[in-house]
């Protein structure tokens, strides 16, 4: 038979194989381990004269394939109590197998690689590290004054709770919400605001159903603001919608 | 193209630009003149404001970007910065002292020594660095396993977890012995 | 908050955010159970391809993420000149799909079924991002596991890995077949 095939064209020794079967139209169950045997080892042997280096898994399964050829040579061993005889081709006919399920999916794979290659995802806003950055440095402030006894003595508390009943009483004291509003706070909640979104309308800086003092406290954070010449003030007319930019010029980024 | 598969690609290319798009771009990817490619976005940015969605398209020196809106600023600050002010609470601190002496442990384990769910703290402690998943436990349902990351053994100066301080016995002992009496 | 506000956070969430979203942050800030988030969210999903928009909604293991519709592809590429993206090779392709199958799984353990070193292979898998570590086998030597990324869900477009085609199984059967008629 001719030789035409390169070894470099296979993914391995599996991949030879395998393609040896397809193309001589064999019965995978039924492999004529001779003439495969010889066909192998001829492109083997052709490509051993070219590159060492990416033999040694196919010289592997060809010792596999001489065995195996051995093996059939050698008169069948009577089992004992009738028991089926092994095909010396066996374990090699399991591996062909499973390798050709993994192989037969991978044509699924490029078709759903191609399909999916045609949608795009989005990096994360840039401006959406600094909320991650400050949460990172504050670390040290996140455990102030958090020493490892506290951890001891909290594993202790624990265990020991376990032990006794819930205290009722003190487990249904819900936590007193914050209800205090800085100017501070509003100033950074303003500046933050201008990072995710370039252009905001007066309006949108005052959440819903706010109380009057969080109005007042915001109207004043954005006074400041200006003042700070953090941020512009834009209207396009009398009662139009009142535009608020960051100021050009100033990094928020940097505050 | 009909109209909504206009407004769908100029969705699409303001959504994956992530910046500014100017006008001339847009027009010319929908093969449209700029007056009419202007009035489409219009269209679009008044329909976004008006059903008050949580995306935005503003106009800034003709050209346009999509953002979020204002209103819905406060949630996603809360998933950056929730625990911005706030310190290490008892409940975080309890589930970090039972991850910190059981590691590696389940949330479910946690659970059970704390009674309740644990959901909330041990993503605080993944979130603060403080804890991490170290593999998967070979229970139903593979449950991840969780333990303490390097930053919190350097910050209480530990270089292993095996220099932990090893629970006084004594101590737990005589506190069940408490409990009893106290009953 | 009512349906549309809620529906209008977890927009500006999963705009704002760049990567999967999962279901309990999302869950964290809306205040609601997983559950009905989940709900709400297949809801906006849905609403979104229903009305072909140009921006879609992709479950991803759990998590969230917005993305562009297939459909929106040719204008996209029109503006950025993306180059097409270098596929798989089919070593790579072969490599992943044992990996994607048999997770978490061993280099021998893939080497067992292709008959070639995968140190390569996978090594390039991990490289960009489709498979990494997820372990140690409990074997000697303790080898380290392998399992595919959420970025190996986007690539091929699946939701979660129990998303992947069914193996052929005819195979197998064949074989049974044929001991049966050789008896």
């Amino acid at each position: 038979m001719e030789i035409t095939l390169q070894l470099e064209n296979f993914q391995g020794p599996m991949s030879l194989l395998y393609h040896l079967i397809e193309r001589n139209k064999i019965d995978i169950y039924d492999i004529p381990i001779f003439e495969i045997t010889n066909q192998y080892l001829a492109i083997v042997e052709e490509a051993q004269k070219r590159s060492m280096d990416v033999m040694s898994e196919f010289l592997l399964m060809a010792a596999t394939l001489l065995e195996i050829k051995s093996r059939m040579l050698l008169p069948k061993a009577k089992s004992e109590e009738g028991e089926a005889e092994i095909d010396p081709r066996a374990e090699l006919v399991a591996k062909l197998i499973e390798y050709k399920r993994f192989k037969n999916v991978t044509e699924e794979f490029k078709e759903r690689e191609e399909t999916a290659s045609q949608i795009f995802y989005k990096e994360a806003d840039p401006s959406l590290h600094i909320f991650k950055q400050e949460e990172m440095v504050e670390l040290e402030n996140f455990l102030d004054g958090v020493t490892f006894d506290d951890i001891y003595m909290a594993f202790q508390e624990v265990l020991k709770r376990r032990e006794k009943k819930v205290d009722k009483v003190r487990s249904s004291f819900k936590s007193i919400e914050r209800d205090l509003y800085t100017v501070e706070e509003k100033i950074t909640y303003i500046k933050d605001l201008l990072i995710i979104s370039p252009k905001v309308s007066f309006w949108e800086i005052f959440r819903e159903n706010v109380r009057k003092t969080e109005v007042v406290v915001t109207f004043m954070a954005l006074l400041e603001c200006i003042k700070m010449k953090m941020v512009s003030i834009s209207q396009a007319g009398t009662f139009n919608e009142i535009v608020i930019t960051k100021y050009i010029g100033s990094e928020l980024n940097e505050a | 193209m009909k109209l909504n598969e206009l407004e769908a690609v100029i969705e699409a290319i303001l959504f994956v630009s992530g910046e500014a798009v100017s006008l001339a771009v847009i027009a010319d990817a929908i093969s449209m003149d700029k007056a009419t490619t202007k009035a489409i976005i219009k269209t679009l940015a008044d329909k976004y404001r008006d059903e008050k969605r949580g995306i935005h398209i503003v106009e800034l020196d003709g050209a346009y970007q999509m953002c979020t809106a204002a209103h819905c600023f406060d949630y996603i600050r809360s998933i950056y910065k929730s625990t911005k002010r706030q310190g290490l609470t008892q409940s975080l601190l309890e589930t970090l002292a039972i991850i910190a002496y059981k590691q590696p442990v389940t949330k479910g384990q946690i659970e059970e020594v704390r009674g309740v769910n644990a959901d909330h703290a041990v993503n605080k402690l993944v979130e603060r660095g403080l804890a991490c998943e170290v593999g998967r436990d070979d229970s139903p349902g593979r449950p991840i396993l969780f333990g303490t990351t390097k930053e919190f053994l350097r910050y209480f100066g530990f270089t292993s977890t095996k220099e932990l301080p090893q629970l006084d016995e004594n101590i737990v002992l005589n506190s069940l012995e408490l409990a009893e009496i106290e009953e």
